[in-house]
């Protein structure tokens, strides 16, 4: 089949429907944040629209404050960067009492990301995020298992798929049926859908791909590690490809029944709408921009825009239409 | 002033006692509207790029930016390069709102740094400025020494003429390695001329005597310190610097102000790679970022037993560890693998 | 310890040793070609001098000719490429009457990717090109274990210590015991070091880390994969960071007393001398580089040359004082 | 000329019947010393840049390339962005020895080009020159037609020169969308003047009509062999193009020379992404490196029931298929995952 098929002649990109829907939460448009990339929001409110945004993926929140890892937290690599900031943060009752808060009167929808370090951290967390009062603009959270898992020398939950359901289990019986979960896939797998057939059977209403990609850089001049604790994560566009394919591979698995059918997030290298439109395509029902903030706060914005014309002169009227587009025979 | 550790901001006080002056001075920007108000992201055109030392000087056209701007901030720019993701930092040397003009002063350190120094007049720079917080200008007419290092001195000639205008008696301490890589006019006998700067003195310092004293800038520092005057220290430069300056004009009993140069991701405040343990007003240490609630620093919020110290597998200076006593340090469980 | 303990002023960097020893095998220099990212050697003589190469490492061969996939066989993606060539080539009879007597001819030293679609393939093409006439020009086999198992739905052998294992062994019988076989692995699996260990257990003298990554490029003009057959491999500067960590790990692992002291070949994303010195220094014996030929076919010798000053100005008289550097504590 | 498949080089046979004519015309270098003989890396300095139509014509500076040029073979080029690591691909679309340059001629197609297409005299573009085979002129004295669609067209004022200079009869057929998209002189009275051409005729084509012919290029070559006088047609443009071309002119028997353009990561025939399938000598399909054994190849030596074909999840006219009957064409074995 052809893109013709489905052309309509005159769509102009305002009126594409670029609300996304997660398993029943509808968000307004289909580009959030990226966890650890927008802190809680605030920061970005200087250089664009917060309320715009389909959500504000926190940056994942522990039970207790934490101070992360020792700098140098980053190394900038080929089209990419490491970080290893070792989740600090101000803990999950700071969330729930200044950040969500901020969010909410911004007019902003948060996605809450949960890490613990072992699963009834994560469980925990997650309860405290959806009974606080501020739980009303939560649309979801996210369950990032590419965290280390303390019993499991330190391995992340997101290598072994009885760790990550582990994990959901904890977190869906800590929140009920009703909250949408998402969980967090590393890339770093032998078999991601088997992982990510683990958690949606132990509880996760959608899957986010993909998280940082383990990596090393050494700086010549000191010869040693550039990072602090030598492994940091990968992302930015360097990572996209792999992104893109582990999206594909989950839409794959799910039209060979292979996996149940759950909306799939698409995180990982989007610096541009062609980069989103990529994911989606690929099988993404929405998208999340990390690192680019970096270098330009308003791309969620430019994204949103950009994507909306790439659909409309598609003759797409709206972003689910081009959801796993690419899959079509 | 307020420096934010772990998700909650918490207020790290006033730092300068007293404050009083010109207000417009003194209010900083961050604390009225959140980090980065008043900064913007603009593809500014060169004006004009030619050599200052060893350095070259870029001017660019960003008026929005200029308006706000304040000395001791910063403009994160970028040349489009695809490969390289994230911006560069430069201290922003001087800002004219008339002009509608930023000058920045960049030294060669690596390939971000070759391409932005290659800019000609008529190219492009991505600039997002001003960001960061400002030194918080001493009280009106009292004396201020201000020192910087290399580049570090790029900004200096600005904050002098703000303060002078304040009434405050300027000296200005600069040292490099040789003259060459001395900013501004440079001539033997001209040492008062270095910079052009609206100071009342100059004092040159270099490692290998070509200019001015033989010598860093600290052994200026303490005799002018020690002859009075001037109970506050502005700085700017790399962090063996700032130590040392902070360890001299603390035995002199004078304040600091520093401004500090961490690897920075985004310099917006949003990613956390940034971070320096600093001394908040209840007296625990955070590990806080150095875009937004820095990058000038008093120093002695910062908790210089954990900055650049030797760490496993790192050479002396680089980085930081997490104090055991700071706020969420990690418990003594051994972590392997990435978390992120 | 820092680099100053070793410092020997005024080394020139024509005095550095830049010869590697993989396994008892010496190679002129630690710097050659990568699998499939320089044909048989023969191109690249128009542009540098292949006879000062560590090694030709010969794109990997089969037992007959293979026409390989169809077309597009590769797309660009941020810092690097993917690529779907399908092992094209003359198959072992062809490469060991043309190739290697014209690398012989021009003074060159070859390394011969080898390639199976079961362990019995890969042994036969083994020995046919250890038993060749060519073979003294042979210094060692990589055994590309990146490649599907037709036994196994397609999944490459990389992917399975057990089937890894089996290639393996298979190599090892078909040569004897004094041919240096280099198991070439994998980045997309959990375990990288389980699987380093089940090859060098099953004969392998050594091992190149790393092939490309699996990634996916959708053209969002057609809303189509990039690649006729949707899946490629990611290479150049934006797998670095991946490759340094793999190696890192394989170093630390051997360190740590998990895996036998064997030689590594670092390969992804060497595209100057301080990429091939991050190899080294995580513990590569010996780089390869690959995609980046692609822009500059003279990037070995700036390489080589490179390297030989960077170690001049660290004191370091070869390249065996580098290796695993940046683990020293 | 010869065309590799599979490891082993095997003779395709001479393309033109009876070569003659200057031999420096005729001897392609590829067979004497190996693919990519002559080719050089070069940093060249761009003397010009300017608007050809709708594209860009860059002449730089390479005199050792521009020395060893001939029409059909292409220049591999590279902007230092960073993040793009492949270069791009241009037809020479004039090589002037005395000089020491080559001519390009840019049409924006992604962000590569318009990276090249923005240069401006005395930025610097690398550049790998010459590649490829060129085209085998056909012998002197007999009748010529060139076509080029698009930016195709910007090789085809050198070749004609060269056929001229010969006493070959040159008529030129250039298409394009529009009158502003054609290269060169396209004032309405002066359809001669188009490319400024040293050739017989010019016979412009506009699928709107707006200059010349409304039509395609074929539209006036099929009436053209017709008439009699060429039997060679030597054509550069996209796919679609040089497929109907080859359709036009085997129906009027008259043999073909045509410049394909593939996806090409190396450009000097190592890495194997730019293949075609092409039918050898021996009868026998392999898929064949354009960039080493093209990018020009006779018409009737392509497989053109597998290139273009649609296939599953493939838009028409991208890529080809490996014909069943090709060399090492695969088992039906489905095979999963990414074999490299
Ligand atoms: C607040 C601030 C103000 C600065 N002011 C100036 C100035 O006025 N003039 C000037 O020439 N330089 C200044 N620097 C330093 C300048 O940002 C670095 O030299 C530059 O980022 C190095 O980039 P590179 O690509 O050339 O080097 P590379 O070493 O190749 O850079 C690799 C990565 O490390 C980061 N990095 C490397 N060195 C530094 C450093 N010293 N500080 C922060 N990040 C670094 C880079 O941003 C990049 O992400 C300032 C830095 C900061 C944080
Ligand atoms: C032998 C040859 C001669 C050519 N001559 C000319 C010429 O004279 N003038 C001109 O304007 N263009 C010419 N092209 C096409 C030109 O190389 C492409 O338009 C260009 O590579 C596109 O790069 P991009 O970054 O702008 O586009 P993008 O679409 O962003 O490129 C993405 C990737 O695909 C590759 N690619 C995309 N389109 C093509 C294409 N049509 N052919 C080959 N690779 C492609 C690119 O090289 C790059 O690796 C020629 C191509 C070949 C192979
Ligand atoms: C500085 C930084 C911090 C991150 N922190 C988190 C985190 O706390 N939780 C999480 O799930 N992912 C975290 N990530 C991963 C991103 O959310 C995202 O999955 C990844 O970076 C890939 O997307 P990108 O290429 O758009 O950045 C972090 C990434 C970066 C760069
Ligand atoms: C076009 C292309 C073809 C390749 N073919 C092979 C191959 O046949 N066998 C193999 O082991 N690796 C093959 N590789 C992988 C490379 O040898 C190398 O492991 C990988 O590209 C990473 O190195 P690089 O980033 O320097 O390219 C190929 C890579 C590319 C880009
Ligand atoms: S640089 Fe990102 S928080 Fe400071
Ligand atoms: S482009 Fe690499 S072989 Fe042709």
């Amino acid at each position: 089949m052809s893109a013709a098929t489905d052309v309509r002649p005159g769509l102009a990109p305002e009126d594409v429907d670029l609300s996304a829907d997660l398993a029943g939460v509808r968000l307004r448009s289909g580009v959030m944040t990226a966890s650890g990339c927008a802190a809680a929001g605030r920061e970005l409110a200087a250089f664009t629209d917060v309320a715009a945004l389909g959500a504000v993926v926190t940056k994942s929140v522990m039970l207790a404050p934490r101070s992360g890892r020792p700098t140098p937290r980053m190394a900038e690599t080929p089209a990419g960067m490491l970080n290893s900031i070792g989740l600090q943060g101000g803990g999950v009752d700071a969330l729930v009492e200044h950040d969500l808060p901020w969010l909410a009167a911004a007019g902003a929808t948060a996605v809450v990301s949960v890490a613990g370090g072992d699963p009834d951290e994560f469980g925990e967390v997650a309860r405290r995020v959806v009974t606080s009062p501020a739980a009303a603009g939560v649309a979801a959270l996210e369950v990032n298992i590419s965290c280390p898992n303390v019993a499991n020398r330190g391995l992340v939950f997101a290598c072994d798929p009885g760790s990550s359901a582990a994990v959901l289990r904890a977190v869906r019986a800590a929140v009920g049926d009703d909250v949408v979960l998402l969980a967090k896939l590393s890339p770093d797998v032998t078999d991601l859908v088997g992982i990510a057939r683990a958690c949606v059977e132990a509880g996760a209403s959608g899957l986010t791909a993909i998280n940082t990609l383990l990596g090393v850089d050494i700086d010549v001049r000191t010869m040693r590690p550039r990072l602090a604790v030598t492994t940091g994560g990968l992302s930015g566009p360097a990572v996209r490809p792999v992104a893109v394919r582990c999206v594909w591979q989950l839409r794959a698995a799910m039209l060979a029944g292979l996996l149940p059918e759950v909306p799939v997030v698409g995180t990982g290298g989007v610096a541009g709408p062609e980069d989103a439109f990529q994911l989606v395509l690929a099988g993404a029902s929405a998208v999340q921009v990390g690192t680019a903030l970096f270098a330009d706060p308003s791309t969620p914005a430019r994204v949103d825009a950009g994507l909306r014309s790439l659909l409309a002169e598609r003759g797409l009227a709206s972003l689910g239409e081009a959801v796993g587009h690419a899959h079509r025979p | 002033m307020s420096v934010v550790g772990g998700g909650a901001p918490e207020p790290l006080g006033v730092v300068t006692p007293g404050a009083a002056g010109d207000p417009a001075d003194l209010v900083d920007p961050a604390d009225e509207a959140g980090p980065s108000a008043g900064a913007v992201l603009v593809d500014a055109p060169v004006l004009s790029a030619g050599p200052d030392g060893a350095c070259t000087r870029l001017v660019v056209h960003a008026p929005a930016a200029a308006a706000a701007a304040r000395p001791g901030q910063f403009a994160a720019c970028s040349t489009g390069d695809s490969g390289m993701l994230l911006r560069r930092s430069f201290s922003i040397a001087a800002a004219d709102p008339a002009a509608g003009t930023l000058d920045l002063v960049v030294a060669v350190a690596g390939a971000g740094t070759a391409r932005v120094a290659a800019l000609r007049e008529g190219d492009r720079l991505s600039v997002v400025a001003p960001l960061g917080r400002p030194y918080a200008l001493p009280p009106a007419g009292e004396g201020v020494v201000l020192v910087g290092g290399g580049y570090g001195a790029a900004p200096l000639a600005w904050v002098g003429r703000l303060l002078r205008r304040r009434g405050s008696r300027v000296d200005l301490v600069v040292g490099a390695a040789t003259r060459e890589r001395l900013l501004g006019d440079t001539t033997p006998a001209a040492d008062d001329g270095v910079l052009d700067a609206p100071v009342d003195a100059v004092h040159v310092t270099t490692d290998d005597g070509s200019a001015g004293t033989r010598g860093r800038v600290t052994d200026v520092l303490g005799p002018l310190l020690a002859a009075g005057g001037a109970r506050h220290v502005l700085a700017c430069g790399p962090m063996a610097m700032l130590r040392a300056v902070h360890v001299v004009a603390a035995a002199a009993g004078a304040s600091t102000q520093l401004a500090t140069e961490e690897s920075m991701a985004c310099g917006i405040g949003v990613c956390m790679t940034c971070v320096l343990p600093v001394v908040g007003d209840d007296g625990r240490t955070r590990m806080v970022r150095a875009c937004t609630d820095g990058p000038v620093f008093p120093g002695e919020r910062l908790r210089w037993d954990a900055i650049g110290a030797p760490a496993p597998q790192r050479p002396a200076g680089v980085g930081a560890r997490v104090p055991d006593d700071a706020v969420g340090a990690p418990a003594p469980v051994a972590a392997v693998g990435g978390a992120r």
